[in-house]
């Protein structure tokens, strides 16, 4: 698997495979998500776009710009502020015929819309043995390092992820937020599609112009390397990156596995990473205690216990409330905690 | 311009067919003498079978049963009305309509038995699953009314709540936007007038629930539930508005649950029995057999025919139901997700494994 | 019989003051020249920080802010009618009416400054902190409310929501529980007419939100909510039916955010500038003005000296905003639990290790 | 520590601390819970309990029986039909001098709440640096075991663990239950109160008269082993002493850590016996991904690696929903599949 220093989600094996000889532009993370919407609605009429201020306004970070002035209020829908009728209204959408992509505005509103989410998107499938399905895509931005008020810097992705039934999808890069956003929107489930706000703008890289698919539940070696392996989403892929840049001037070969989507989850390639490595340093911005970061460390002790040199280290939030903007960056996992736990797991 | 009225509208509430079985002439909806004997038959069917399952359940036979008993009216007169392409959305207390809607019986038997096939319905059949989480099917019920409009479809969404779930988050929002997008959903109310061990004035201060209607800018119209020809009438002016592109209705048919809330639930330890007998004779099948027999449209041949033909499709389904043969172990599994995740594949083979010893 | 009517429907809008700043002469609420003159006074000082507000926002010396400009009568005007003992229950657009009971101003500009100490209010001060999640605060107004009666506390609880929040499930059950337990509420809602990009029409298809009320059994009113004369007036009347032991009341002040929705936002993407400028003729503050002077309450010199004293209060209260220090890294976990338990030890002495090198 | 083979939860150290000579009577868990409600309301009149069908009904498991009877409507409330009104509002009743006691009828519909719970209960204290509070309780009756219609089964803990400021209590026999939950009830903080349905009656055990606390934050070692360690709470902590018996007669002797609490952990405890045992199998009901078991497993393998002489087994329930009555049993853990995970570590 070629590595990726810039962690530009330059096409891995899987996502190359999909595009052999593509033509690419430089896009930003909110316009590659921006574009796969708008290529699976011009694809496939069946998908609509529906929330909270995405139509003429575009979404309040620009994710669903202009498609209303292509696809019309009938597919780009504004909605009443409702996240339940948001979700549950997708919920007879998606089971009578159509494939609704809809915006929780962000990820610390989607509260109001769990009953629906794990009630019945999650469960519809099953409970009638397959008869009816829900094919949809929920967005949200979330996570923290935008400085904005309280409840617009959460990090929910452990909520969904001891309830079976929904997908849970964390693109770290253009490239793969738009070939993951496409597969999200093609799969016949329902798919938590949860999107980096802090890093929506903050660099572009080469994206295919046309549409192609990265295939939901696999992970990416977003950087080879043989001391450490660095286990991380969304944002906190990045972090690792930066970390393992450093750490490499330190001679420390540091890879880092970026796992894009948490259900399904890639084991195969997290844990041979570790088997390599020998060590894990797992990152994420939710809080420490029952983080997914819990269930990767789980995992990598069920499954190499005898090929670990050092302790799975977690790099997490604290058990605290996220909090506002002037102390946000105590809580945020920062490069330097992630090369002290490394270094701790090196001197152990 | 000082104090203005800037609202004014009126709730009705509309009654055809009194205690005694006379109808109100003007009133009454074209029906034939077919169709009322229809009616007469899917309610008297209805109470048969809520019978058998509730004896089912005291041997042993049946879960947890939800008795519809004292709600038929509701049940009949708005299947009745639907058309073919329209879509159920049930709560959890509408086996009746469910049936009429084409939902085998014996599997509304499986699924209150604690098998998931029960709420796999056969193909074309446009009925949702029972939905446990009082309220939340509201939602649905708004959604599938947007789908149809959004795809065109010359159909309807008729959802069904009872009063306490009108007390929900969802049922405001889902008639909010309903009410803002027109969706082409009829919101019924079976209002029994308990949620459990709370009488209605505990559940909300409004007058009538069909008021509500006036928060979202959509008719509300309330019709006695025990009147069949109400009912039918009141629904068929709803699904009528929603064909000619006028939005959705919320109709609260005013019932009794002459039941217990489930045979898990003992009523007696919260209502009145003065009130139960008092609903015993607003019985909606005894009302409409007065009407039928003072019309001549019955006789007790007929009756004992029906009876008949009542206990032996019961019996029918209760065989189908019993002979079903269990559920596959794999099936916990089979249907998380359309393609199997690798762990589900994997705690898949660890179950198939323990349990083939 | 038949088609009865069970429910009438009737909604009122109240207006005394005009855009010329006339009034209305026998609905004019009783108040002193001092007390109009007072509310003059508090709605141009909301102006003076809203606008300074902005000022530091575009200098970086503030976070992210939801301006009030246009919004200031209605905040003053049931600031004014509320009683000491009030509990107030903000949204997040309700610093004007905060200030006023009690929350200094310096504490409000720390908070959307990113400074949790901007939501501890002095001792005595009866307020709840912002509520961001849209509509989750009407049921801590259902909830003070009812604990207010069972309490006996001769007191009520105001909470504030926008228009936007009563699409939320929220709106609807605590307006519903308020009416059953007779709650000692007043729902106030602001309706600004927009929820960031969504128009009131996209929001909901009833004529009015007052409307809504009928929903629940509770009286409700609309006012200009620009005329501070009818807010005062119609908070009056919902706080006084409490005091004499009458229920809850919701309060709909149809006003209009001449701002954007924060300074995140920008309006012109979505928004008429035709529509702002018809609202910007019936500014508020501009409309009392006018009905001071005529009246001769009001003269230039008055005018000089109230401009100086808000600019001198907003500048001593940003001074002393800005002359707060920092917090404690401890303060990020000291207050999560009354006694913190052993992890939030652990990971403060971390923390701690690490700042302190 | 004093063994406790039958897990009748008779008085631990800090139990007993509590009650040096109480007069005891024999009760159910359920019985026990109402009692505990009982003595608080009679000994502070700002506790108050609210819910569906908490009046004239008692609650639909009889758990708040006569309540009404003995302190009247004001008191003992019936609310209507709505979830996020029972706590939201109990937030504006804690914040304002009451002590509410709500009850969400089952966990399965606790979801509608999450927003309340988790948007403003959990968070008050912080947001307003301690100037409201919000000293709440939450029971409800969790997990399976009783063959109900869906929602009625799941387990929820795993999804209030990862958000800070909700305490989480799982009492698993009679004597832990009033001594909790009178606990939960004097606590200043909301605490989440799960009461394991299905033994709400399945056994009566001695439970002294007088009013009585068992600190949050304790685990109980529920039987004394050397051999491995089993955890568990509520329903679980029963079934791993079942377990540790069967054990017993093959010559395994087993310890069981029944934690009591989940937030606050007791960490000291847990860890303690794991580093005697050198093995550990914790069980609970919910999906196994992300359970809080994955937590535990995480923290054992962080503090106690090198004592591990196997990894740490999960037993829980599959990645699914949770079944129907029919199929019920193939869903939950059992005393086999225990005994089975603890022969793993054993021959690890
Ligand atoms: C969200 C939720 N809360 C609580 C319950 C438990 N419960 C099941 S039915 C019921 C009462 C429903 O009353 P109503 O809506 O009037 O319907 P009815 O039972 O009268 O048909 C309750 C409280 C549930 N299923 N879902
Ligand atoms: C539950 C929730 N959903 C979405 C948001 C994002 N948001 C913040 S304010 C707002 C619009 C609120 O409109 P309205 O209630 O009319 O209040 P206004 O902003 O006009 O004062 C939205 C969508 C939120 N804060 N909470
Ligand atoms: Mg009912
Ligand atoms: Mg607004």
């Amino acid at each position: 698997m070629k590595s990726d220093p810039a962690g530009s989600g330059s096409p891995d094996r899987r996502g190359l495979h999909a595009v052999p000889e593509a033509a690419t532009e430089k896009l930003t993370i909110a316009r590659a998500i921006r574009d796969a919407m708008r290529d699976e609605m011009a694809r496939d009429e069946r998908v609509i776009v529906l929330g909270e201020d995405v139509g003429i306004d575009g979404g309040v970070f620009r994710a669903t710009e202009d498609l209303i002035e292509q696809f019309g209020p009938d597919r780009v829908i504004d909605t009443p502020l409702a996240e339940s009728a948001i979700v549950g209204m997708s919920v007879g959408l998606a089971a009578t015929g159509l494939r609704p992509v809809c915006e929780i505005q962000f990820m610390g509103f989607v509260y109001p819309a769990i009953n629906q989410l794990f009630g019945h998107a999650a469960r519809l499938r099953n409970r009638t043995r397959g008869g009816l399905s829900v094919p949809m895509v929920v967005r949200m931005p979330y996570g923290g390092g935008i400085h904005p008020p309280e409840h617009h810097s959460e990090s929910y992705e452990s909520l969904f992820l001891n309830t079976p039934g929904i997908k849970v999808v964390v693109p770290s890069n253009p490239y793969d937020a738009k070939g993951l956003l496409i597969s999200a929107i093609r799969d016949d489930d329902p798919v938590l599609f949860m999107e980096p706000k802090r890093i929506y703008r903050a660099f572009r890289s080469e994206v295919p112009v046309e549409p192609y698919t990265v295939p939901l539940g696999s992970a990416a070696i977003a950087r080879e390397g043989d001391d450490v392996t660095l286990i991380g989403w969304g944002a906190m892929a990045r972090l690792c990156l930066d970390a393992a840049e450093v750490l490499a001037h330190e001679g420390v070969s540091a890879e880092v596995v970026d796992l894009r989507t948490l259900n399904p989850l890639d084991r195969e390639t997290l844990l041979a990473s570790v088997v390599k490595t020998g060590r894990a340093v797992v990152v994420h911005e939710a809080p420490r205690t029952n983080g997914f970061g819990a269930e990767v460390s789980a995992l990598i002790n069920e499954h190499a216990m005898l090929q670990l040199l050092a302790p799975v280290e977690r790099v997490a939030g604290f058990d605290v409330v996220f909090p506002l903007a002037k102390q946000e960056h105590l809580y945020l996992p920062s490069r330097e905690r992630v090369i002290r736990s490394v270094k701790k797991a090196l001197a152990f | 311009m000082p104090r203005t009225r800037v609202y004014e509208a009126v709730t009705e509430r509309l009654e055809i067919l009194d205690i005694e079985g006379r109808v109100d002439g003007p009133l009454m909806p074209e029906l034939s003498a077919d169709q009322v004997r229809g009616l007469y038959r899917d309610m008297v069917m209805m109470r048969a079978f809520d019978d058998k399952a509730l004896k089912m359940q005291r041997q042993g036979r049946m879960g947890t049963w939800p008795p519809i008993r004292g709600q038929e009216a509701v049940q009949a007169g708005v299947a009745l009305a639907m058309g073919d392409q329209d879509w159920l959305i049930p709560a959890f207390r509408e086996h009746g309509v469910m049936v009429l809607r084409g939902c085998p019986l014996h599997l509304i038997f499986a699924y209150w038995a604690g098998d998931e096939r029960g709420s796999a319905f056969p193909e074309g059949v446009r009925c949702f699953p029972v939905a446990v989480p009082v309220g939340s099917q509201w939602q649905h019920g708004a959604g599938v009314g947007l789908s149809l409009k959004l795809q065109g479809e010359d159909a309807a969404a008729v959802v069904f709540g009872g009063d306490g779930s009108t007390s929900e988050g969802d049922f405001h929002e889902a008639l909010n936007c309903a009410g803002v997008f027109q969706a082409r959903t009829v919101f019924v109310i079976q209002n029994n007038q308990w949620a459990i061990s709370v009488p209605l004035h505990r559940q909300t201060a409004s007058a009538t629930l069909a008021q509500k209607a006036h928060a979202y800018g959509i008719p509300g119209v309330q019709v006695d539930g025990n009147d069949v020809f109400a009912v039918y009438s009141a629904a068929r002016e709803a699904l009528d508005r929603i064909r000619a592109g006028d939005g959705p209705t919320l109709l609260e048919a005013v019932t009794y649950r002459l039941g217990d809330h489930t045979t898990a639930d003992d009523a007696s330890r919260y209502r009145d029995p003065d009130e139960l007998r008092e609903w015993e004779l607003r019985d909606p099948i005894l009302r409409l057999r007065r009407y039928l027999e003072s019309s001549g449209l019955w006789d007790s041949a007929r009756g004992e025919v029906l009876e008949e033909e009542a206990r032996a499709w019961v019996d029918a389904q209760v065989e189908k139901f019993e002979a079903m043969p269990p559920q596959e172990p794999g099936e916990l599994f089979a249907y998380m997700y359309a393609e199997p995740t690798p762990i589900i594949r994997e705690q898949e083979a660890a179950l198939l494994e323990e349990v083939q010893g």
